[in-house]
This record gives structure tokens, C-alpha cells and sequence, in this order.
């Protein structure tokens, strides 16, 4: 009896194991500043565009993330000294360091999904994938939905666009 | 069970050393740190930039993709005239070598033995001092500058130092110079280029047009178009490589005796009284001379008796050949690359006379010499063997400058080589990696990347002026400097109140480009081919390019990646040729020895492939993978053999031997060719780099005898003789049953794979 | 063993399971080592990729699809070859059945596995039940192999019910084990005859399933384009070889319990006799399906088909295959066919010879045609890594540990079988044979 | 539905090998070491088929065959995935999904022109190619099958382009890349079914032929050879 459960053991730990080394996790890169972002501000009382920022969303296939000279843009100078996350991205843009942003829609490397496909050819809102990010006053900390490959058969099936894997998987 | 386990600690083991190797790996991965944010928190976003490729003379046009400005992939811009969109291996794999892990950061110096990394100023100053040293004790002489670039420009650049400094020793080993060295010998001007429009015959000696040439891609899409002309190509070669294997005829033959071969041939021209009377009475002096003493001493039996072609053959080319209106006899540096190969190319010079160089041409008042100022070929510039013979000689050199060549690699008698050059005492490399030679420097000042450069380039090859501009694609990772700026600076310091009309490299280039600006011959390459009605309109003076600066031009210039003539007119090429110039240069009929072999003994025959320029293939691993694909020998060095010379020493397909030569042993995967000459032995150059890059296989040159063309001192690649010391047996019988299959495969099975 | 003063006729039967001697352990240990072993190298091979095997490309099946095939054909030893004889009412049976039912068992699950350790992504095997396709013979197979293990599993259990109750009324250990799996069987004649026609039933159904199995694997091969696959032989060419060596195994084994535990009484040279008969039989059998595809091939002489053809007999794999043609042909008729040498010994040595032959079989069909693709690529020649041949010894180690454990825990032979034969299969037998033979008086009559 | 299709005419074909790099460059193919490439585990979606020789010294000319997946209209492979992870496309290419494959490797026993490679060890990639990935290539893991695929990801591109620009796909937009690269203009792309395309007009030239036709596997790769005939 005691080689089969040393077995079973043995073979769970292997499973285990193949799953540990299967598995790609996303790389963190510690060593950057980083700030509490607060969409709320930004496109609420600034009126700011999604794509103002995500420049990529309409013409690229990814929406991407500004980076500090973007930021600079606008926080080269300090504006209310008062509000201290202010200050700290003023401090980030004044000594150029660069912001690691904490990206919550990480796709697998092997999905290849098209900003400009979905939200500039297939008209499609932000709001549809992303939700309204503009109540966001803090970083937030799940996706508004989950990225499943479910997700993207619903909208597909629904709109009777082509399912084919190849158009994805590559 | 004891085994057993000790196997499996073993294995373990292994592969923990693996992983940790893995591990290391990616902190090797060469960037500075200021992009690597860039890198992972980009916003990919694409973009496509013009530039030109350096690899080779030919000055293809490169379509960069960047993601992030961080250049990824080249391909070949569809609208530039020299390579229409195509591009070869070793252009497509220049991108890896601006992260190659090995390359370096920054200046160093040679501390006993240590690279030490040292600040740009600090390197400059030791180097301008050791010039100024040298030429205080006006020892100009004893410091030597070998360059292999093959940017003209750059070469200029290199000519306009050595004058204004007064070093005499100026070495410029690249393939035009090379190419046009035979020429210039005789004293007279090489032709810019083989008219394929009016050429209906190419009889070519030894030159790989379409793998490596002055415009490999150009010449693929010739030679293609010039057979569906229904025009033939005969190849004289000792090895049947691809682009070879496409001419109609291929004559297997040593390059010792191209020189037979080609004189036999004339013989037919003179016998038949077929040759160019005109030509040859005004512009061939001594013709009659020369026109005895080879019905004297070519006749087609003696031909034979020292071509070991066969008479009837010889006859066949040769009457192939005088029937042709306008027949071209080919070759390029590739001929020099064996003890004679001056006197052959000479004699094929004299062959082309006899049909009056019909199918060669020049470009009618070329403007480039106009763009470079002092062309390089405007002064004499010396060759390698000036440098081989004051190494070997008791005479100091005090000071040797090495940029962009590893002539250790390239060369034989590495180890003689090496001995000599530790004694130099001040030895300043501008290459970007520590490589065979610059391993030898006491300073190191790397220069840019070839992505990182700025470069004008142009070839006449093509019989129309194409000027492809090569631009930084992206700004400078490191701390490198261009080595024209270093020139240049040097030139302010060593030379006090010298005139010098531009500030940098840069400077330099917008110069050259004024004056195409000035000169407005031509149209951008960022529109298609002009139709016969815009060259008609184009012959009336109608000019659609007008700019209102020269700004402006140069910003278009970036843009559309070059430059070039489509109007520009040919002329016939008539150099004045003479007897004694040709002949008086090194004794004749060198009867060689390689035909008669000794027992058990074989020719060592170096040949070189497409993915490998001058040994410079080694930093793109995917090129040395690829490098011995199609046999499937992988990062090593394998023996061609045909198979009847095999059986004779019984040695199996893909086994593993041990072959000698003087110099030494070393190990080859053994590989059945019938398409390799009897008695050959033909190996790969391009791998067993030591230094640099992966270091796997051998270099055949280590171990080949150090003769060289008494010009040139281009090393000789097909004298060596060497024997099969032990033979593995066959290592794989499958594969070797499988090759075996193939070569005696019947009709109906070769049918089988076709259809 | 409070009871076991309770002295049966068939005590012999229950000694192993109620005495385990020194060897017992050693044994163990070894063979668990061995196993241990090799599941250490899977998980290494979990972590590093299909890379530490030998295998590569073209012959991208190795050893793993070997085994597969090798083990899955073992098994048909076993519930084939009782229900065959249960159906054909061959009374030399009863001692046999049971291990033969054993091994198909345990076999199928060591076989079952081997092309989960063969794929490169085990960690995705739920896919095939996710997006299966049924058109893939891979899962054709999955169907049958499941199909096969349920049935004959059952088909071990049903008869072993009456002896669980066995053990269960002599108490001891596992009392309450068999307490549970003896489903309160009393032995009453309901039971009885529910028992009796229960196995009937399945003896019938394993029939089918167990040849579907087989063709199954082999149409593995078969539904694919490579030269010396693609042969519609290769369905009954499998079965056959399959039970071949089957039986070799079923002897083997019934052999070492003969000498391990003394069922010299039970297993009787007439059993070794008649199966060493089938042996031979299958053997021709097997030789016959050979010489028809080679011959086949030989006169059709496709380019292809020729490479491998060649590569078999003068080529690479030549020693192997005329070894095999050794051990599954010469070596068997020459021990079977004469009497001198049809002896226990010889009939061992027969049988071992032809596992090892049929092994060399799947080897023989698996790598040469990989190894000779239809374009001319130059190809590296296979050599097993020390990964594949520790698994293949840990998956016989596991074959042995099986039966170990199974003989400390249920009789090795089906005693209420064996009692059952002693009552009353004379009287059935006789009656039997009065229904086949004609009466006498019927003969007068023509007389008269 | 438009079918895409391929011809090479070797005619042209200087072996210069330039395709071979390209296709590994542009899709991420791993390079495999030292060790490995010994051992027969080169991988190359696109590789020179060194068939035969022709001819007899010295007349003797190698006939050498660019080799890729040919795309069979039949294709072999894809029958026997047990998880559709290599399936035919509307378009007739003949995908393969890296994220699907569980590594069994019957796609490629059954591939009678071996065009399909296996990742055999964990990617090995020599680092000088890390930062030169193809960011439209997926870099695939240790345990999967892989092959051509026509550049699948460039139709994608191809196609956003095109309808962000408002008009329909045409020849020129779409072309793998071991086409764009061929410095003799050899290999041909695109839509078999097309009367107007190039490829088309050439597949009815008396030169083509396919490779293995007697298996009917109807590849979708056409060459043009004079030899051949």
C-alpha cells in the first residue's frame, strides 16, 4: 500500500512541478518609481481623452502606456504644491526616472490582439473591454473584466466576426 | 544500479549548469540601462526607416523596422535600383550585432594583457601622442594603416589622413580596390562595369558574382535575365558552388592555371583570326608579340597538357567565345586569391583586348570621382604584401592603425602573423569587437555600429551611378566614436593650421551630397523606374526635382535612402594595353604541381559561401547555424569529397576524419559531393573564430601553406595539399545510406521527389 | 491469522497472501528503487523538454510509443485468452485465468501511460477531452484503451468475488477490504448463477473490445503516410502479435509463480503443454502476417517503401531485425515444435525469447519508417537516452511490483474455479461429451 | 474566399539562402545549439531540400529545393491532431496554434514531406537575437509543434491595413516573407484562384510541378523547373 501513495505523491509533484515550469508569469521590474495614478482626475476634471494618453488605441496594436517625458507634458511645472501625489510625479518628471506601471491586462505572449482593429475599424468603445476607468481615483487593483478568450468569443459570435484561431494565435 | 545513479548526478548536474547558464544569459544581453525601461514599457510602436547595407561593395538599400525606435528586422527596399527589394543573409542578420553581448562598450586599453575600459579623451590622447611621437622622430614610414571598409568615402577619408600626415603605408584591402588591382597594375583603369545589354557571352574566372561580388543581388537578377536571353555563361572555377551551378558551362579548374586556360582560349581567337583587329592595332601595343608567343606556346594539346581541360573543350569555349559580338571574361578579387593571380587576371585582361573589352563599358562623365574629391584610386596605395614582407623583415614598424579589417582571421601563417605583431609596439584598433587582430591592439576605440553610422555609398557595377546613403537608425547605445571623427580630429591635432573643409564625418558626407546636389544628374530612389518618355523628356532638359535648398535635398536624400542615374549615358571601354606591361610582370608558365599529386594526398580547397563575407559572419548566430544546413553539419567544419576519390582512400560518407597539413591536424565531417573535383578536398571559410563571436569549427587558412599572390599578398586558397590521416567509420548509417540513395538515384526515383 | 487452523484442501493458495518472506522485501525494494528511479527522470524530463530523450527529427516516436504498443499487447493475454478458453469451455483453464486477467490489468495501466509521458505538454492533456476531435485515432484510442481497462477490470473482479468471501470468512487482514469488495457473497445458488451469468456476458463483450483495442493501436500507424505504415495488414498483423506475446508473458509469469509459491499441483506440465502448443501456433501465425507484408512490399518496390524495406534488412536496423525474426520464428519452433525440448525450461526460454521479439517487433515498426522519410533529408539514427531506458525499467519494475502486491492481497488462482472443477466438472464434462457423441441404439439401426 | 498559394521557380533560384534566413528571422524560429543540432534537432520552417544531383561531372548540376510547408489543400496533419491545434483554414492555409498543442507529434509522423519541427528542449534562443524578436511572432514554448504558416501574422497586418485604408486586400499587400526577401525574384505569392494573379498564370506553365503528388495531398506550393520535365 505505501509505494502507491509514495507514488500518487510523487506523480502529483511531478504535475506540479511541469505546471510551475509551464507557466509564464509577467516579469516586474522593481527598481522604477512608481506613482498612484488617478484616472479620475485626469479625464473627469481635466477632461482628458483615453486616447490623449493611450496613444496607441486607434493606430496601433497596442494602446500603450505614456512614459515620463509624455507626463512632462503637462507636470514639467508644479501646479498645486499642495496635492502631494502632484509633487511626486513632478519629482519623477524633474529627475526624468521612469515610471514602472503596473499593467492589469496583460495578454499572454502568444494572443495578438489589435487596438486599432477593435476600437478604430470595429468602432468599439473603451468602455466595452476596459469599463469606465473615469471613476478610478486610485490605481485600480483587478481587471474591470477579466480577460478570458470567452470574453472575445461572446463579442465575436454576437457580431458574427470570424472565430478563427489563427487570427489571434500566431 | 551504481552506474546508474552516478549517470543521473551527472545529468542533474548538467543540467543545473544549464539552467544557470540560461539564467546568465539574459543578464549578458548587451543595452544600456536608460532604454530597457523603453523596452519594456514602450508603446510598440512601429516604425520603418531607409538605410544602406555595408556589408559588401554593392550598397543595397535596407528597409529597417523599428518597434520603439529599437531596430528589430531589415528588409530590402523594393524601390532602390541595386537590389529591387532583395537582400541577402548577411544583411538580414546585421541587426543582431548592434546587441551582441561580446561588443564593446567603450574605449580600452591593453593593460598587460587586460582590456581595461578607459575614458574616450583619455584613449584619443594616448593615441594622438603616439602619433605625435612618431612623427617628431619623422619616422612616417615605419606606421602602417590597414583599412578593409568598403565605403568609398570612407577609404577617401582614410587617403586624405595618410597624405596630410604623410604616412606613406596606407593598405586598402577591400574588394574594389582589390578587384581593380590587376588593372592598375598594367596602368590602366579598371571598366566600371559588364554591359549586359550588349554582352552575349560571360566567360567567367573564379568570380562568385552572384554570392559574393561587387553586387551580388544586381548580378543575381542579371545572370537570370542574361540566360533568358538564351545568352550563355561559362564559369571557370574549382568549386561548384550555387550561384556557379547556374552558369551553362562550368569548367573545373585551379586557379593556377586560369592564366593556360585563358591564353588557350586566345590562341582560338588568334588561330581563327576572329579577334578585334581594330581594337588590338590601335590601342594593344606589341599585340604581334604577344600574338607569337601565344600560337607558340598555347596550342590547345599544351593547353590541355596544363589545364588538364580537354583540347576539344578548350576549343569549344574558345570558338563560343570569338563568335560572340560582345563576350565579357569576368573576374574579381576572387582571382587573386592564389600565388599568380595577378598574372592570371593580366592574361585575362589580354583576352578581353582580343574582342576589344566589348563587354565592358564605362559611365560617361561619372561624377563620383568629382564627389570624392581625392578618389582612392587617385593615389597609390599599397598593398598587403608591403605589410607581410616589412613584418617578416628586420625593419621596425612603430605604429600600425586597424580599422574594420581582421586580416589575422584572413589570412594564413596566422601564427608567423601573430608573433609579429605582438612585437609592434603601438598597435590602435578601431573594430567593435576584440577580435583575432584587434586582440593584439594596446587600444581599442570601437567604432559605431554599421546601424549606427552615417555612410554614402556607390557602385558603378550596375552601368548606371546609384548612390544608397546609409543613416543612424538609431542614436548610439554606447560610447563609441566614429572613427571618421577620430580621423579628422587627429588631422587638427597632428597637423596644426592644416584647411579642412568640414568639421566631421557628417560634415564629409553633406559635402559629397552637395554635390549631387549641385550636379542634379538623377532622381531620388523613392520612385519607380523613369519610362522611355521621361528619359526622353529627361534628354531635353526637363528636370522635375527641384529643391529650394540644399536642406531640403538632404532631408529628401534621408528619406528616399539614395540616389541615382537611370539617365545616365555608357561608353565603350578602351584601355591602352601593353604587351610588356602585361608580361614583364613575374616569370610565365609556372608548371604547377598540383595536377601530379602526390600519393594519399589531396588539394586543401578553400571555398567561401554566401553567409560569409571576409570571415565577418561569426556575431550572427543565425548565420552560423544556418551555415552548413544544407549537408546538416552544424557548427562544424565539413570536407566536400567527391566520391570517387573517397572510395580510393575509403573513407565512408559523414564520417568524422582527421586531416594533416603542414601546419597541422584537424577534424572535418567528411561529406560525398560528385560535384567536387577529383583529387579536391573542399572546405568551408568563415568559421572556427576563437576570439569572438561562437566559437566553433575550424578555419581552414590556420592550417593552409602561407603562399600569396607575389602582388597582392592575397592569401592563396586552393595550393595547400593535405591527406586523410583517420577516418571515423561511417558515424550515422542511415544518413549515409540516405546519401548514397541520392546520388544513385535513377530517373524514375528523382521523378518520384519532382511529381 | 487467528483461524487458520481452518485446514482447506487448496491451502497452498492462500499461503501467499498470509506469509511473506525475506526475498518478498528485497525484491520490493529493488524493484521500487528502479521505479523510483525513473519517475525521477520524468520529472527531469518535465522540466528540460522531450530533449533529454534521444529521440529527434524525423524519428519523433521513440521508445515511449514502443512501450505503449509493447505493453498494450501483453494485456491481450490475459482477459482474450480466458475468456477464449472460458468460452470454448476448456476445463485446463481454472488454474490459469486469473493471472492472466492480472496481467492484462496492471499492463493496461502501465501501457495506458505511456503516451501521457510521450507528449511534450502533459500539462495540457485535458485539451483532448476540452476540443478532442474524433477523427484523430488518438482518440479512437483513448475510447478503446478506457473501454478495454473498464471491462477487463471487471472481468478480473466478478470471479474473484467468491474467493474475497473466501478470505473474508477466514478473517485476518484486510478483513474489512474484503468485507467491502465481496458484496456480501454468500455463495447461495442466486449468487451463483448471477455470478456465472454475468461473466458470461462479459466474457463476451471483452472478446470484441479487447481485438478492437489492438486494431485500434495499430491503426495508429496505419491511417498515417509513411512508407511501412501505411498497410492495411497492420490491424490483424497487431492482434496477432499481440496475443503472441500475451501468451509468452501469461507463461512467464505462471511459471515464476509455479517455482515461487509450489503450484507445481495446480500449473501442470499439460497446461504449459497446451499453451506452449498456442504459442507455436501464434508463432506461425505471427510469421505468416510478416512474410505477407514484407513480401507485399517487396513486390510493389515504391521508391520509399524500398528505403525502408532496405533500412530493415541490410540497412541500420538489420541486427534488430533479424534477432526479432530469432526470437519470435526459430527460436519457438525449435523448442515447441520437438518434443525433447518441450519441456518447462524450454518453454520458458521460448517465451522469453518471443517477449523480447516482440518488443524488437514495435521497435521494428515504429523507428525505420521515421527514420527514412519520403524526401531525401540526410537523418541522425535514433540511440535511446538514459531517461527513456530507466522509464521502460521502471514500467517493468512496475509490471513486477503489480503482481507482488496483487499476490499479497488475492489468491493468484481462482480456487472457488479450481473447487468448482474438482465437484463437478467430471460429471459436466461426461454429460457433455453424451450430448456430442451419437447414441448407441441409433447405430443398430443402420445396422439392421 | 481567396486560396494562397505559392511557386518557386528553381529555374531562378540561386540557393543564395537568403528565404531560409529570413523566414527564421521573422518568425522567431529558436536557433538550437551546439549539442542539439547534432543530435538532429535543427529547427527550420524553410530549408533547402539537397535532393539530387543531375548530370555527370562536370557537367553535373545540383538540384536543390527550397523547402517549406507546402500547404497541402489535403493536408495529413491535420487529420490526425487530436486537438485541432493544426487545422485548415478558410483561406487554405494550414495554421498551427501554438497555446492548443499538446506535443504528440502525430502532425508530424504523418507529414510526408517532414516540414513540421518540434521545440525539443527549452528555448535556447542565442541571446544576440533576443532584443531582435518579431513582436508579431509568438516565441514558442518548449513541447510544441511548429511549422510555416505563410507568414499568417502579415495577413493579419495586411488585411487592418487595408480596411483602415477603405479598400479591398490586393496581391501586393499580403506576402510572406521569405518571398519579399528573394533577391531573384523566384518565389511567387499569392491567390491560386485569382485569374488575374501571377501565380495563377504560373501554376499553368509547363514547368510546374509538386512535390509527392502521387499522395494527392495537393500542396499549395507549385515549383517551375525545365529540369523537371
Amino acid at each position: 500500500m505505501k509505494n502507491k501513495i509514495l507514488i500518487s505523491l510523487l506523480s502529483l509533484i511531478c504535475f506540479a512541478a511541469s505546471y510551475y515550469f509551464f507557466s509564464n508569469r509577467p516579469s516586474q521590474h522593481e527598481e522604477f518609481a512608481t506613482v498612484s495614478f488617478s484616472h479620475y482626475v485626469h479625464t473627469k476634471e481635466h477632461k482628458i481623452k483615453c486616447v490623449n494618453c493611450h496613444r496607441g488605441a486607434e493606430t496601433q496594436m497596442r494602446a500603450g502606456i505614456p512614459n515620463t517625458d509624455y507626463c512632462s507634458m503637462c507636470h514639467s511645472t508644479l501646479i498645486n504644491p499642495s496635492s502631494e501625489r502632484e509633487t511626486v510625479i513632478y519629482q519623477i518628471v524633474k529627475n526624468n526616472k521612469t515610471i514602472q506601471w503596473r499593467t492589469y491586462y496583460n495578454l499572454p505572449d502568444y494572443v495578438y490582439f489589435s487596438h486599432k482593429r477593435h476600437v478604430n475599424l470595429g468602432k468599439l468603445d473603451c468602455t466595452a473591454c476596459h469599463g469606465d476607468m473615469s471613476e478610478q481615483t486610485s490605481p485600480e487593483l483587478k481587471n474591470y473584466n477579466p480577460i478570458e478568450m470567452q470574453l472575445c468569443f461572446n463579442c465575436h459570435e454576437d457580431k458574427g466576426i470570424t472565430t478563427d484561431c489563427g487570427n489571434c494565435h500566431h | 544500479m551504481e552506474i546508474n545513479r552516478r549517470d543521473f548526478m551527472k545529468l542533474i548536474g548538467g543540467s543545473l549548469a544549464g539552467l544557470a547558464l540560461g539564467g546568465a544569459a539574459g543578464a549578458m544581453m548587451k543595452l544600456p540601462k536608460s532604454m530597457e525601461a523603453v523596452l519594456y514599457s514602450g508603446p510598440r510602436i512601429e516604425s520603418w526607416k531607409l538605410t544602406a547595407c555595408t556589408k559588401c561593395p554593392g550598397g543595397c538599400s535596407l528597409k529597417v523596422r523599428l518597434i520603439d525606435n529599437f531596430p528589430i528586422q531589415v528588409f530590402g527596399n523594393p524601390l532602390s535600383p541595386v537590389n529591387e527589394g532583395g537582400i541577402c543573409s548577411m544583411g538580414l542578420a546585421s541587426v543582431a550585432s548592434i546587441y551582441h553581448p561580446s561588443r564593446l562598450t567603450g574605449p580600452v586599453k591593453n593593460v598587460n594583457g587586460e582590456f581595461v575600459p578607459i575614458s574616450y579623451d583619455e584613449a584619443y590622447k594616448i593615441l594622438s601622442d603616439e602619433l605625435k611621437k612618431i612623427i617628431s622622430q619623422n619616422k612616417h614610414d615605419d606606421v602602417f594603416l590597414v583599412t578593409q571598409t568598403e565605403s568609398r568615402l570612407r577609404a577617401g577619408m582614410f587617403n586624405k589622413f595618410s597624405e596630410e600626415i604623410g604616412f606613406k603605408n596606407l593598405i586598402l584591402d577591400n574588394f574594389r580596390t582589390a578587384s581593380s588591382f590587376p588593372y592598375k597594375n598594367i596602368s590602366v583603369d579598371a571598366p566600371d562595369f559588364i554591359d549586359f545589354d550588349k554582352c552575349d557571352y560571360l566567360l567567367n574566372f573564379g568570380s562568385q558574382m552572384a554570392e559574393i561580388s561587387n553586387n551580388p543581388l544586381y548580378y543575381t537578377r542579371k545572370i537570370n535575365e542574361h540566360r533568358s536571353k538564351g545568352f550563355k555563361i561559362t564559369s571557370v572555377q574549382p568549386k561548384l558552388t550555387p550561384g556557379i551551378a547556374k552558369s551553362d558551362d562550368w569548367i573545373p579548374l585551379l586557379p593556377v592555371s586560369f592564366k593556360d586556360f585563358a591564353l588557350g582560349i586566345a590562341y582560338v581567337l588568334l588561330r581563327d583570326e576572329k579577334y578585334d583587329k581594330n581594337f588590338t592595332g590601335k590601342y594593344f601595343s606589341g599585340f604581334n608579340d604577344f600574338r607569337q608567343y601565344v600560337l607558340d606556346n598555347y596550342y590547345p594539346d599544351k593547353a590541355q597538357e596544363l589545364t588538364g581541360v580537354p583540347s576539344d573543350k578548350i576549343l569549344q569555349i574558345g570558338r563560343e567565345f570569338e563568335n560572340a559580338s560582345a563576350p565579357a571574361a569576368y573576374f574579381d578579387e576572387a582571382v587573386l586569391y592564389n600565388s599568380n593571380g595577378t598574372q592570371n587576371a593580366s592574361a585575362i585582361i589580354a583576352l578581353n583586348a582580343l574582342k576589344g573589352f566589348r563587354g565592358f563599358g564605362k559611365i560617361k562623365d561619372n561624377f563620383f570621382s568629382s564627389m570624392l574629391g581625392k578618389d582612392n584610386e587617385s593615389i597609390e596605395n599599397i598593398s598587403f604584401a608591403k605589410l607581410k614582407e616589412r613584418l617578416s623583415g628586420n625593419e621596425s614598424i612603430q605604429a600600425l592603425i586597424i580599422s574594420s579589417s581582421n586580416f589575422v582571421f584572413n589570412n594564413p601563417g596566422q601564427e608567423a602573423l601573430k608573433k609579429q605583431l605582438s612585437s609592434i609596439p603601438f598597435i590602435v584598433s578601431f573594430s567593435s569587437f576584440v577580435d583575432e587582430t584587434s586582440s593584439f591592439a594596446h587600444l581599442i576605440i570601437p567604432d559605431h555600429d554599421d546601424f549606427e553610422k552615417i555612410d554614402l555609398l556607390f557602385d558603378e557595377s550596375m552601368g548606371i551611378p546609384a548612390i544608397t546613403i546609409r543613416q543612424p537608425v538609431v542614436s548610439q547605445f554606447f560610447n563609441t566614436v566614429d572613427t571618421g571623427d577620430i580621423l579628422i580630429s587627429l588631422m587638427k591635432d597632428l597637423k596644426p593650421g592644416i584647411k579642412i573643409p568640414f568639421q566631421n564625418y557628417s560634415d564629409y558626407i553633406k559635402q559629397a551630397a552637395n554635390k549631387i546636389y549641385s550636379n542634379r544628374e538623377g532622381i531620388l530612389m523613392d520612385q519607380s523606374k523613369p519610362t522611355a518618355i521621361e528619359k526622353g523628356l529627361r534628354k531635353i532638359g526637363w528636370n522635375t526635382e527641384q529643391y529650394p535648398s540644399f536642406d531640403d535635398f538632404w532631408d529628401s536624400l534621408l528619406e528616399a535612402g539614395g540616389w541615382w542615374n537611370p539617365f545616365a549615358d555608357k561608353e565603350s571601354y578602351n584601355p591602352k594595353i601593353d604587351f610588356k606591361q602585361i608580361f614583364n610582370k613575374g616569370s610565365l608558365l609556372p608548371k604547377s604541381s598540383l595536377y601530379s599529386l602526390p600519393n594519399n594526398n589531396l588539394r586543401l580547397n578553400i571555398f567561401r559561401k554566401n553567409l560569409d563575407y571576409k570571415g565577418s559572419m561569426s556575431i550572427y548566430p543565425v548565420l552560423v547555424e544556418q551555415f552548413g544546413s544544407n549537408w546538416s553539419v552544424f557548427y562544424e567544419l565539413w570536407a566536400e569529397i567527391n566520391p570517387d576519390t573517397a572510395r580510393k582512400f575509403s573513407v565512408n560518407n559523414r564520417s568524422k576524419v582527421v586531416l594533416r597539413t603542414n601546419k597541422g591536424k584537424f577534424t572535418a565531417i567528411l561529406i560525398y559531393n560528385p560535384a567536387v573535383m577529383p583529387g579536391n578536398l573542399d572546405v568551408p571559410f568563415g568559421l572556427g573564430h576563437v576570439d569572438f563571436g561562437d566559437n566553433c569549427g575550424v578555419n581552414p587558412l590556420a592550417y593552409s601553406d602561407d603562399l600569396s599572390d607575389k602582388q597582392t599578398g592575397k592569401a592563396t586558397f586552393s595550393e595547400t595539399l593535405v591527406e586523410i590521416v583517420s577516418a571515423s567509420p561511417g558515424d550515422s548509417p542511415s544518413s549515409a545510406q540516405i546519401m548514397t540513395n541520392e546520388n544513385k538515384m535513377t530517373g524514375t526515383e528523382s521523378r518520384s521527389i519532382y511529381a | 491469522m487467528d483461524n487458520h487452523q481452518i485446514l482447506d484442501e487448496d491451502e497452498i493458495l492462500f499461503r501467499p497472501i498470509y506469509q511473506t518472506g525475506k526475498g518478498f522485501y528485497v525484491l520490493a525494494a529493488a524493484l521500487l528503487t528502479v521505479f523510483m528511479f525513473g519517475v525521477v527522470m520524468y520529472i527531469r524530463q518535465l522540466i528540460f523538454g522531450l530533449g533529454v530523450t534521444g529521440m529527434n527529427e524525423p524519428v519523433t516516436w521513440g521508445f515511449y510509443i514502443i512501450s505503449f504498443v509493447f505493453f498494450i499487447g501483453i494485456s491481450h493475454a490475459g482477459t482474450l485468452i480466458s475468456a477464449i478458453l472460458r468460452l470454448s469451455k476448456a476445463e485446463w483453464r481454472r488454474p490459469i485465468t486469473r493471472m492472466a486477467e492480472v496481467i492484462t490489468g496492471i499492463v493496461l495501466l502501465i501501457g495506458g501511460l505511456h503516451p501521457i509521458i510521450d507528449l511534450g505538454r502533459p500539462d495540457r492533456i485535458l485539451n483532448i477531452f476540452e476540443r478532442g476531435r474524433l477523427q484523430s485515432p488518438l482518440l479512437w484510442d483513448l475510447t478503446s484503451i478506457t473501454a478495454y481497462f473498464t471491462a477487463s477490470t471487471i472481468y478480473l473482479y466478478l470471479p474473484l468475488i467468491p474467493d474475497i468471501a473466501l478470505l473474508r470468512d477466514r478473517g485476518g487482514r484486510f478483513n474489512k477490504l474484503y468485507t467491502i469488495l465481496s458484496w456480501g457473497y454468500e455463495g447461495t445458488e442466486r449468487q451463483k448463477h448471477v455470478l456465472e451469468r454475468a461473466i458470461n456476458i462479459l466474457m463476451i463483450m471483452v472478446i470484441p473490445i479487447a481485438i478492437s483495442v489492438h486494431t485500434v493501436i495499430s491503426w495508429i500507424f496505419s491511417m498515417t503516410l509513411q512508407p511501412g505504415w501505411h498497410s492495411t495488414i497492420f490491424g490483424p498483423y497487431f492482434v496477432v502479435g499481440a496475443i503472441f506475446s500475451g501468451i509468452a508473458a501469461l507463461i512467464i509469469v505462471m511459471i515464476a509463480f509455479r517455482k515461487t509459491f509450489h503450484f507445481d499441483d495446480y500449473l501442470k506440465k499439460i497446461h504449459f503443454n497446451y499453451l506452449g502448443t498456442l504459442l507455436l501456433v501464434m508463432s506461425l501465425l505471427w510469421f505468416y502476417f510478416t512474410f505477407a507484408e514484407y513480401l507485399t512490399t517487396f513486390y510493389g518496390h515504391e521508391p520509399p517503401e524500398m528505403r525502408v524495406f532496405l533500412y530493415k534488412f541490410t540497412g541500420g536496423y538489420s541486427p534488430f531485425f533479424w534477432l526479432m525474426v530469432f526470437c519470435n520464428f526459430i527460436v519457438p519452433v525449435v523448442f515447441l515444435s520437438n518434443k525433447k525440448l518441450k519441456t518447462i525450461p524450454g518453454i520458458l526460454v521460448a517465451s522469453i525469447a518471443v517477449v523480447i521479439g516482440m518488443w524488437l517487433e514495435r521497435l521494428i515498426i515504429v523507428v525505420p519508417s521515421l527514420a527514412n522519410p519520403r524526401l531525401p533529408f540526410p537523418t541522425g539514427i535514433y540511440i535511446p537516452s538514459l531517461t527513456e531506458i530507466s522509464l521502460l525499467a521502471a514500467a517493468i519494475a512496475a509490471f513486477i511490483l503489480g503482481f507482488m502486491v496483487f499476490s499479497k492481497l488475492f489468491p493468484l488462482i481462482s480456487i472457488w474455479e479450481i473447487k468448482v472443477g474438482r465437484e463437478e466438472s467430471v460429471r459436466i464434462v461426461s454429460e457433455r461429451l453424451n450430448e456430442y457423441l451419437p447414441s448407441k441404439g441409433h447405430i443398430r439401426k443402420q445396422i439392421v | 474566399m481567396p486560396k494562397y498559394g505559392m511557386v518557386i521557380d528553381l529555374n531562378k533560384c540561386t540557393q543564395c539562402e537568403a528565404c531560409i534566413t529570413a523566414c527564421k528571422l521573422e518568425n522567431n524560429v529558436q536557433i538550437v545549439s551546439k549539442e542539439n543540432a547534432a543530435l538532429g534537432r535543427a529547427m527550420f520552417w524553410m530549408k533547402l531540400l539537397d535532393s539530387n544531383f543531375e548530370g555527370a561531372y562536370p557537367d553535373i548540376r545540383p538540384t536543390k529545393i527550397p523547402m517549406l510547408c507546402l500547404q497541402c489543400d489535403e493536408p495529413p496533419c491535420t487529420k490526425v491532431c487530436p486537438v485541432r491545434a493544426t487545422y485548415k483554414r478558410d483561406d487554405g492555409i494550414v495554421a498551427q496554434i501554438y497555446p492548443q498543442c499538446i506535443g504528440c507529434r502525430y502532425c508530424m509522423a504523418n507529414c510526408p514531406y517532414s516540414a513540421k519541427t518540434f521545440n525539443w528542449l527549452k528555448d535556447e534562443q542565442q541571446i544576440e537575437n533576443e532584443k531582435c524578436y518579431n513582436t508579431d511572432v509568438s516565441v514558442r514554448p518548449k513541447g510544441v509543434v511548429e511549422k510555416c504558416t505563410f507568414c499568417i501574422h502579415r495577413l493579419q497586418a495586411a488585411r487592418e491595413k487595408a480596411k483602415s485604408e477603405h479598400r479591398k486586400l490586393q496581391e501586393s499587400d499580403y506576402i510572406p516573407a521569405c518571398a519579399e526577401v528573394c533577391a531573384a525574384h523566384a518565389i511567387y505569392f499569392g491567390d491560386l484562384d485569382d485569374p488575374h494573379s501571377q501565380v495563377f498564370k504560373l501554376i499553368n506553365d509547363y514547368r510546374k510541378f509538386t512535390l509527392q503528388e502521387e499522395l494527392g495531398t495537393k500542396p499549395k506550393v507549385y515549383y517551375l523547373s525545365a529540369k523537371a520535365e
